[in-house]
C-alpha cells in the first residue's frame, strides 16, 4: 500500500475500505463491569466474605463488654469499644491458680517452636534431598512407610511414643518435644522438599558431583542457597502446626514449659458461670497472631514455594 | 589391569544412608514399631496401661458391635468424600478465579488462606459461636423477621456432620486453593494460546487439558488433605464434642476416648487398628505405585 | 594409546536394557562422537563414563586405570552439560573455582587456572556476573570453562549446543573445535546433530538402541554405511530410499526400471537375489547433461522445488517411489518440467529389506 | 555406689529437715479444677500448703477429667511424674497402684490414724488396695440432687416443686412462661449421671446397687428400671430445648432462671455461691430430688505418685496431713461445696443445702457411687447409650433399657 498509484487505483474500493476503517480500530475496548468481570469479582467478594465473617465475629466482640454480647447479635459492631478482654485474656486470666493469662505460655511457646521447626525442617530437607538425589536402595520403601505415617492419628501413638521417650530418657524434656514435632512433621515435609529438589535440573546435581562436591558438599552449596522458596512452606507449615499445637504440648512436656495453646485451652474450657466469650475471642486471636503474621507477610513466598513443591510429583 | 576392589555395597551412598538415619528410624521405629506395638495390644485386654494378655478378637468383636463406632465410620465416611471433593472442588474454582489476572490477587488470596493459621480447636469455637441458633446465623435472620428460618447444624443429628464440614472447609481450603494455583502458574502458557486459537471453551480447557496436566498437584494434595481427614479429632471436639448425642462421632476420637477415657487400651487399640488397616489398604499400594516405582 | 575404554558395559534400569554390552576404545587426544536419536543410550553411555550413572556389568578405564568403581572426581575427567548447569547462586568465578576448592588446589594455582582459562574462551569480563546475567551463548562458554579449568584428559559434552539458536550453535561449534585442537584432549561427544557429528568428530559413533551401530571416520559413515538406520540417520537432506528387487546381472529392479550394479561393490556374502532396498543420496543424483553420462539414467517430471538457497532440492519420482536430488540454485526447474537424472551405483548402497544391513 | 552415697547424703539432709521447718520443696499438683468454686477451693489447699513453707506448683489442664487423666497417666508412666495428682477415687487409678507407680501411704495413714477420722468409713476403702492405702480422700460428692430456680417458678406461678414427680408435674407451666424446665448440658456424663441419679432416687439404693454392683442383668431389663427409663424420657423431653454443652453452663440457666431446675452434683453449689445466690431463697436443692434422700460418697482423692526425690517425697507427706487437717477441710469443702471427709469438722458456716447434705451423711444414709462399682470402660458405654438416648428422640426408653441391661450383663 505504500505505492501512491496502486493507491489511487484503487479508490473506488476505499468506500468499502473506509467502512471497514471506521470499524473496530486500535485496542479492544476494555469494560469494567462486563459480565464476565461481575461474575468473577462476584464470585470473589462472596467467597471473601465466607473466608472473613469468622475472623470479624472474633474481632468484633473480644473488643465487647460481655453485657453487650449477652444482649445478642454477634454480628453487629461493638456499641462502646473495650480492650478489657485482650488485656485480662493477655494478662489476667485464670486457668487454676494461675491468674497470668496467655502471657505465661508466650514464651513457652516460643522456645518450643523455634527449636522444633528448625531441627523438622533440617531433617526433612536432608531426607528429600536423599530420596531425590540419592536415591540409595530401599530409600522408597522408607518413604512410602513415611506416606503412611502422615496418616496415623497422633492418639494412636502417644502411648507408644510416651515408652520410647522414656526408654531414652528424654521423656518430659524439651528435647523430646522437639524430635515427636520432628518425627510427626517429617512426612508431609519430607514429601514436600523431595518434590521439589526433583524439580531442579539433575544435571546441576551432577555438574557437582563431577566438580568433586559429596553428599553434604552439594546439600549445602549447591542446593540450599537455590531452595528459599520450600524452605518458607516448611517454615509457614511448621510454625503453624506446632504453634497450635496441644496434645504433643500439653503430653510430652512438663506445666512450666507448657505452650500457650494449653493457657488457651484452660482459659477457653474453664467456664466461670457464664462464659466470656469476649475473652475467648481475644484469647484466640492473640495465639493465632504468630502464625497470621508470618503468613501476611510471606504470601506471595508461600505460593511460589508451594509451586515449587507439589508441581512436579 | 587389576580390578579395583569393590566397596561394599553397604557403603554405597554412605553419606546419603548416614543422613537418612532419622527417617530410617522414624519410618521403622515410630510408624512400623508403633504401629506393629498397637495391633499386638490391640489382642488384649488391656485397660489402663499396656499388659500383655491375649483375649483373641474380643476387642474386634465388641467394636463392630458397637453403635458409636458405626457412626464413627458413616461420619468419616460422609466428611472424607465429601469434603475431599468439596475440598478439590472449591479449591481448584478459587485458583482458577485468581489465575484470570485479576486486581487485588494478594488481598484474596491472603483473605482464602488465613484461616489455615489458626488451629483446629480456635476454627471449632468460632464456627460454634457462628451456627448456635440462639445468637448465631439462625438467631440473626430470626430477628430480622423470618420467623420459620431453621439452621442449627450443630443441634441436628441429622445434619450435624455437614455443619463439622463447613468449618472444615473454611480451614483447610485455602492451601488447596494455594496448591491449585502453584498448578495452575506451571501449566504452560501456550497451552492457553492454543486452546484459544483452536476456540476450546475455557472450562472445557480447564476440564480436558489443565487438569489432566496438574495430576501431581492434585496428588500432593490429596495426600495432605487425606491425611487430615482421617486424623479429625480437634475440629469435633471442639465443635460438638460428638454430640448431639453421638451424631458427629468420629473414629479418632473413638481411639482417644477408649484409651483415655474408657480407660480401655485394648477397645482404643482395635480402633485404631482398624483405622490403619483401612489406611494401609488405600495409601501403601498406591504411595508404591506412585513414589516407590518411579524412574 | 588408549584414553577411554569401555568393555562390556550393559546399563539395566529394571528389566529395560538401556545399554547392551557396548565397547568402545577411544584412543589418546581423539574427538570421538557418540550420535543417535533420542533413547538410543548415547547420554547414558557418556554419564556411565563420568561415574554419575553405576554400570551393571562391564569395565570402564580411563588412561588405563579401572575406575568401573570410582567417583566422578576421581576419574579425571570435566563435563559440560546441555543445560549448562551452572550454579545459579554462585558468579561466574566462583562456577569455575568450585571443583578445585572441592579439590583443594592452592589459591594461586586456582587463579592462575581461572585466569588462562577465561583467556582461552574470552570469558574474562563476565567473572564476577552471576549466570542469570549471562547470555546463552556467554553460559555454555562458562561451562565449557568450568571443565576445562580442570585441567583434565577427558572432557565430556552432553549435548552442550542444543539449547542455543542456530548461529550461536554453529559459531560455538567452531569454538569446540578450535579448542580440541588447540588442547589436543581426548574429548567424547553427545549429540543428536549429524551436522555437528560430521564437522567435530575424528570417528564418530551411532548408537541404536543401546548398541553401537557404526564406529568409523565421518566421512567414511556417510560414504559406507553399515545399515539402514545409519544411513537414513547422517545426510542432511535424507538419503532416498528406493524399494527394488535385486536379480541377477547383477541389477537392481525398480518396478520395470532396473539400475545395473556391475560398479557396485558388496559387501560379504549375503545374498544377492531377492527383495532389496537402493539408497542413494540427493547429492549424488546427477542432472541433465551430467547425468547422460552416468551409468544410470532416467526421464522423470518435476513435482515440487524447494529452493535452499546455496542449491535446490527437487522432488520428483522414480516408478511410483518419491525421489530428490540438488541441483544448483541457479538452474531454474519448475513443477512439471521433465528432466533427466542419473546416478552412479558405486556410490548407491544397497540394504537388506528386511534387517536393513548393508549387502 | 555413687548413687549409695547420694541416697545416704539425701536421708541425712531429710532428717535434718524433718525438724527444722520444712525446707522450701516445690511440688506439682495436677487437677483438673479450673471452674470459678473449684479454683477458689483449690486455693485453700495451695495456700495452706505455701503456709508449711513449700511451694504449690499449680499444674491445671481444663476441660474436665477427660482432657486431663491421659496427661497425667503419660506422666506418671512417661517416668516423670508429678508430686500430686488428682483422680477421682475408686477405680480410675487401680492400675497405676498395681503397677507400683504410686505411693504408698499406709505409713502415714497408720500414724495419723486416718481410719478414725475418715468417715464415712468407705472412702478410705476405695483408697486401700491388699490392705494398703494409696490416696487421700479430700471431699465427698454427691450425684443425688436437683437445683431449682425459685424465681423460675415464680415467674411460671408455681410453688416450687418437693420432690421429682412435681417438678415433672410443672413442667408445662415453666414451658408457658418460656422457661426451659430442664437444664442439662449435652454431654454424655452429665446425660448418664441424670439417669444414676433417677434410678437412685426412684428406684431406691438396693435396687441400684443390685444393677451395678450385681451387674444383675434381669433387675436391668424389669419393671422397677422401667420405670426409671420412662424418667429419663420426662427428662429428654423437659430438656430438648437446653442448648448449652457444660454442665455450669446449664447451673447458670437456673441461676439466671431461665431453667426450671438442673440435675447435678453438689458441686453445681459452687456456682450458685460465686452468683452470690442464698439457698432457700434463691434456690432450692432437693438431695436425692425430694424421693429417696440417700447420697452417695463419690469424690476426688489425691494420690502421690512414687518418687525417688527424698525432699518431694517429703513434701507429698506434708501435703497429704495439709490436705486432711481439719482447718483445711472446712475452708476447702465450703468452696468447693462439697462435704469434708472427716466427721470432727466445725461446718457452722455451711449453707442451707450442705447442712441438708451433713444431716443425710451422719444419719449414715450413703451408698456406693457408679465410680466405685463399675470400670471407666463401662461407664464410657453407659455414655454413649445415654448420649445416644437423649438426642435422638425416636429410640423409644424400652429399647434403651434393653442396650442398659446387654451393658451391664457385660459389665466388668
Amino acid at each position: 500500500m505504500s505505492n501512491p498509484a496502486t493507491l489511487a487505483a484503487t479508490v473506488a474500493g476505499a468506500d468499502a475500505i473506509a467502512a471497514e476503517l471506521g470499524g473496530p480500530s486500535g485496542p479492544r475496548p476494555r469494560v469494567t463491569f462486563s459480565r464476565r468481570n461481575i461474575i468473577l469479582y462476584g464470585t470473589l467478594i462472596f467467597a471473601a466474605i465466607y473466608y472473613l465473617i469468622p475472623l470479624y465475629v472474633m474481632v468484633v466482640t473480644s473488643l465487647k463488654g460481655m453485657p453487650e454480647i449477652r444482649l445478642g447479635n454477634i454480628f453487629s459492631p461493638p456499641i462502646e469499644i473495650t480492650f478489657e478482654p485482650w488485656v485480662k485474656a493477655w494478662a489476667t486470666a485464670c486457668t487454676g491458680l494461675n491468674c497470668d493469662g496467655l502471657s505465661r505460655g508466650f514464651w513457652n511457646s516460643v522456645r518450643i517452636t523455634v527449636p522444633s521447626v528448625v531441627l523438622s525442617i533440617a531433617i526433612a530437607s536432608v531426607n528429600g534431598y536423599a530420596l531425590a538425589n540419592w536415591r540409595f536402595k530401599g530409600a522408597d520403601l522408607f518413604f512410602t512407610i513415611l506416606i503412611f505415617g502422615a496418616f496415623i492419628p497422633y492418639q494412636v501413638m502417644i502411648y507408644p511414643i510416651v515408652i520410647m521417650l522414656r526408654e531414652i530418657g528424654l521423656y518430659g524434656s524439651l528435647t523430646g518435644l522437639v524430635i515427636v514435632h520432628s518425627i510427626f512433621g517429617m512426612p508431609i515435609l519430607t514429601l514436600l522438599f523431595r518434590n521439589y529438589f526433583s524439580s531442579l535440573p539433575e544435571e546441576l546435581f551432577k555438574a557437582a558431583r563431577v566438580d568433586g562436591a559429596g553428599f553434604w558438599g552439594i546439600y549445602l552449596r549447591i542446593m540450599l542457597p537455590m531452595s528459599l522458596p520450600i524452605f518458607v512452606v516448611a517454615v509457614i507449615l511448621q510454625v503453624t502446626g506446632i504453634w497450635n499445637d496441644f496434645l504433643f504440648g500439653v503430653v510430652y512436656t512438663r506445666p512450666d514449659t507448657y505452650p500457650m495453646t494449653v493457657q488457651l485451652n484452660n482459659i477457653v474450657n474453664s467456664t466461670q458461670g457464664v462464659k466470656e466469650y469476649n475473652v475467648n475471642m481475644a484469647a484466640t486471636i492473640i495465639t493465632g497472631l504468630v502464625p497470621l503474621a508470618i503468613y501476611f507477610i510471606s504470601g506471595k513466598l508461600f505460593v511460589r514455594g508451594i509451586a515449587a513443591g507439589a508441581v512436579k510429583g | 589391569m587389576s580390578a579395583a576392589t569393590r566397596p561394599s555395597k553397604l557403603f554405597k551412598n554412605l553419606n546419603a544412608k548416614i543422613a537418612s538415619i532419622p527417617m530410617i528410624l522414624t519410618a521403622l521405629c515410630v510408624f512400623v514399631g508403633g504401629t506393629t506395638w498397637t495391633v499386638v495390644y490391640s489382642f488384649t485386654d488391656s485397660k489402663l496401661l499396656p499388659r500383655l494378655r491375649f483375649v483373641g478378637i474380643e476387642q474386634y468383636e465388641r467394636l463392630w458391635a458397637s453403635q458409636r463406632w458405626i457412626v464413627s465410620i458413616e461420619n468419616l465416611a460422609i466428611y472424607g468424600i465429601l469434603s475431599l471433593v468439596f475440598s478439590l472442588v472449591i479449591g481448584f474454582l478459587l485458583a482458577a478465579l485468581l489465575d484470570q489476572k485479576i486486581r487485588f490477587e494478594d488481598t484474596f488470596r491472603t483473605i482464602f488462606l488465613y484461616p489455615f493459621a489458626l488451629s483446629f480447636i480456635v476454627t471449632g469455637l468460632v464456627w460454634q459461636w457462628i451456627l448456635n441458633p440462639q445468637f448465631g446465623v439462625q438467631g440473626i435472620v430470626r430477628g430480622l423477621g423470618w420467623e420459620s428460618f431453621s439452621f442449627d447444624p450443630l443441634y441436628n443429628a441429622d445434619i450435624v456432620i455437614y455443619g463439622i464440614m463447613i468449618a472444615g472447609l473454611w480451614q483447610g481450603t485455602g492451601l488447596v486453593m494455594c496448591l491449585m494455583l502453584a498448578g495452575l502458574r506451571g501449566i504452560d502458557e501456550d497451552i492457553w494460546k492454543a486452546a484459544r486459537v483452536d476456540g476450546i471453551p475455557m472450562w472445557k480447557t480447564y476440564l480436558f487439558i489443565v487438569i489432566p496436566m496438574m495430576r501431581p498437584v492434585f496428588i500432593t494434595t490429596l495426600v495432605i488433605i487425606a491425611s487430615g481427614i482421617v486424623k479429625l479429632y480437634d475440629l469435633v471436639v471442639a465443635q460438638t464434642g460428638g454430640g448431639p448425642g453421638n451424631a458427629s462421632e468420629v473414629p479418632a476420637k473413638y481411639v482417644y476416648e477408649f484409651m483415655f477415657r474408657a480407660q480401655n487400651l485394648g477397645q482404643g487399640f482395635a480402633a485404631s487398628t482398624m483405622m490403619l488397616l483401612t489406611v494401609a489398604i488405600i495409601v501403601v499400594p498406591w504411595a508404591y505405585l506412585e513414589f516407590g516405582r518411579r524412574r | 594409546m588408549t584414553s577411554v575404554l569401555v568393555r562390556d558395559v550393559s546399563l539395566n534400569f529394571g528389566t529395560v536394557e538401556v545399554l547392551k554390552a557396548l565397547n568402545l576404545d577411544v584412543p589418546e587426544g581423539e574427538f570421538l562422537v557418540l550420535l543417535g536419536p533420542s533413547g538410543c543410550g548415547k547420554s547414558t553411555l557418556l554419564n556411565c563414563i563420568a561415574g554419575l550413572l553405576d554400570v551393571s556389568a562391564g569395565q570402564i578405564f580411563i588412561k588405563n586405570k579401572n575406575v568401573t568403581w570410582e567417583e566422578p572426581k576421581d576419574r579425571g575427567i570435566g563435563m559440560v552439560f546441555q543445560s549448562y548447569a551452572l550454579y545459579p547462586q554462585m558468579t561466574v568465578k566462583g562456577n569455575l573455582s568450585f571443583g578445585l576448592k572441592n579439590a583443594g588446589v592452592a589459591k594461586d594455582e586456582i587463579e592462575k587456572r581461572i585466569a588462562r582459562t577465561s583467556e582461552i574462551l574470552q570469558i574474562g569480563p563476565l567473572l564476577e556476573r552471576k549466570p542469570s546475567q549471562l547470555s546463552g551463548g556467554q553460559r555454555q562458554r562458562v561451562a565449557i570453562g568450568r571443565a576445562l579449568v580442570r585441567d583434565v584428559d577427558v572432557f565430556l559434552f552432553d549435548e552442550p549446543l542444543s539449547n542455543l539458536d542456530a548461529k550461536l550453535r554453529s559459531e560455538l561449534r567452531v569454538e569446540i573445535k578450535r579448542l580440541h585442537q588447540r588442547l589436543a584432549n581426548t574429548m567424547i561427544y553427545v549429540t543428536h546433530d549429524q551436522i555437528e557429528a560430521m564437522t567435530l568428530a575424528d570417528r564418530i559413533a551411532v548408537m541404536k538402541g543401546g548398541v553401537i551401530q557404526q564406529l568409523d571416520a565421518p566421512q567414511a559413515i556417510y560414504n559406507r554405511p553399515v545399515n539402514r538406520f545409519v544411513a537414513g540417520f547422517l545426510g542432511s537432506p535424507a538419503m532416498n530410499f528406493l524399494d527394488g528387487e535385486l536379480a541377477a546381472g547383477p541389477s537392481f529392479k525398480i518396478g520395470a526400471t532396473a539400475v545395473p550394479l556391475a560398479r557396485y561393490t558388496f559387501d560379504g556374502s549375503a545374498s544377492r537375489i531377492g527383495p532389496a532396498v537402493l539408497g542413494i543420496r540427493p547429492e549424488h543424483i546427477a542432472f541433465g547433461d551430467a547425468a547422460k553420462a552416468s551409468p544410470f539414467s532416467q526421464q522423470v517430471e518435476v513435482e515440487l522445488v524447494e529452493p535452499m538457497g546455496s542449491d535446490t532440492l527437487v522432488w520428483t519420482r522414480l516408478g511410483s517411489q518419491n525421489l530428490s536430488f540438488r541441483v544448483e540454485a541457479e538452474k531454474p526447474l519448475t513443477v512439471g518440467d521433465k528432466v533427466l537424472i542419473g546416478f552412479d551405483p558405486a556410490r548407491a548402497s544397497i540394504f537388506d529389506s528386511t534387517a536393513g544391513n548393508r549387502i | 555406689m555413687r548413687f549409695g552415697f547420694y541416697r545416704a547424703a539425701l536421708a541425712a539432709s531429710v532428717a535434718f529437715c524433718v525438724s527444722a521447718p520444712a525446707s522450701a520443696t516445690d511440688l506439682e499438683v495436677t487437677h483438673w479444677w479450673t471452674s470459678g468454686g473449684e479454683a477458689a477451693a483449690v486455693a485453700e489447699f495451695a495456700k495452706a500448703f505455701d503456709a508449711t513453707g513449700n511451694k504449690w506448683v499449680d499444674g491445671a489442664i481444663a476441660g474436665s477429667g477427660d482432657t486431663a487423666r491421659p496427661i497425667m497417666i503419660s506422666r506418671i508412666t512417661g517416668g516423670d511424674p508429678m508430686g500430686a495428682t488428682q483422680f477421682n477415687h475408686g477405680r480410675q487409678a487401680e492400675e497405676l497402684v498395681q503397677e507400683g507407680l504410686m505411693r504408698d501411704l499406709t505409713d502415714l495413714a497408720t500414724k495419723e490414724e486416718w481410719a478414725k477420722l475418715i468417715n464415712p468409713p468407705t472412702l478410705l476403702q476405695n483408697c486401700t488396695l491388699d490392705g494398703k492405702i494409696y490416696c487421700v480422700p479430700v471431699n465427698i460428692h454427691s450425684w443425688q440432687w436437683i437445683w431449682l430456680s425459685n424465681k423460675a417458678f415464680a415467674d411460671a406461678g408455681v410453688p416450687v416443686p418437693t420432690n421429682w414427680d412435681e417438678f415433672v408435674a410443672a413442667a408445662p407451666a415453666l414451658e408457658k412462661a418460656g422457661k426451659v424446665p430442664l437444664a442439662l448440658g449435652k454431654q454424655a456424663w452429665q446425660e448418664s449421671g441424670a439417669l444414676n441419679v433417677l434410678m437412685a432416687a426412684i428406684v431406691g439404693p438396693e435396687t441400684f446397687l443390685k444393677v451395678y454392683k450385681d451387674k444383675d442383668e434381669t433387675v436391668a431389663a424389669g419393671a422397677d428400671i422401667a420405670k426409671v427409663f420412662k424418667a429419663a424420657d420426662d427428662a429428654r423431653k423437659m430438656a430438648v430445648n437446653s442448648n448449652v454443652q457444660n454442665w455450669n453452663e446449664a447451673t447458670a440457666m437456673v441461676i439466671n432462671g431461665q431453667a426450671g431446675g438442673q440435675i447435678m452434683g453438689d458441686w453445681a453449689q459452687g456456682e450458685f455461691q460465686v452468683a452470690g445466690q442464698v439457698a432457700g431463697k434463691d434456690y432450692t436443692c432437693l438431695p436425692g430430688l425430694g424421693l429417696n434422700a440417700v447420697i452417695a460418697t463419690g469424690g476426688d482423692a489425691f494420690y502421690f505418685p512414687k518418687v525417688d526425690n527424698a525432699d518431694i517425697s517429703a513434701a507429698q507427706e506434708t501435703l497429704a496431713h495439709v490436705m486432711l487437717s481439719p482447718e483445711t477441710q472446712v475452708a476447702f469443702n465450703l468452696k468447693k461445696g462439697s462435704l469434708p471427709v472427716r466427721g470432727d469438722v466445725d461446718l457452722t458456716a455451711a449453707n442451707d443445702c450442705m447442712k441438708k447434705g451433713l444431716e443425710i451423711l451422719a444419719a449414715g444414709k450413703t451408698m456406693q457411687w457408679t465410680d466405685e462399682l463399675i470400670s471407666p470402660d463401662t461407664t464410657q458405654q453407659m455414655n454413649d447409650l445415654m448420649a445416644e438416648f437423649f438426642s435422638t428422640p425416636t429410640i423409644t426408653p424400652e429399647d434403651a433399657q434393653k442396650r442398659f441391661a446387654e451393658i451391664i450383663a457385660k459389665a466388668d
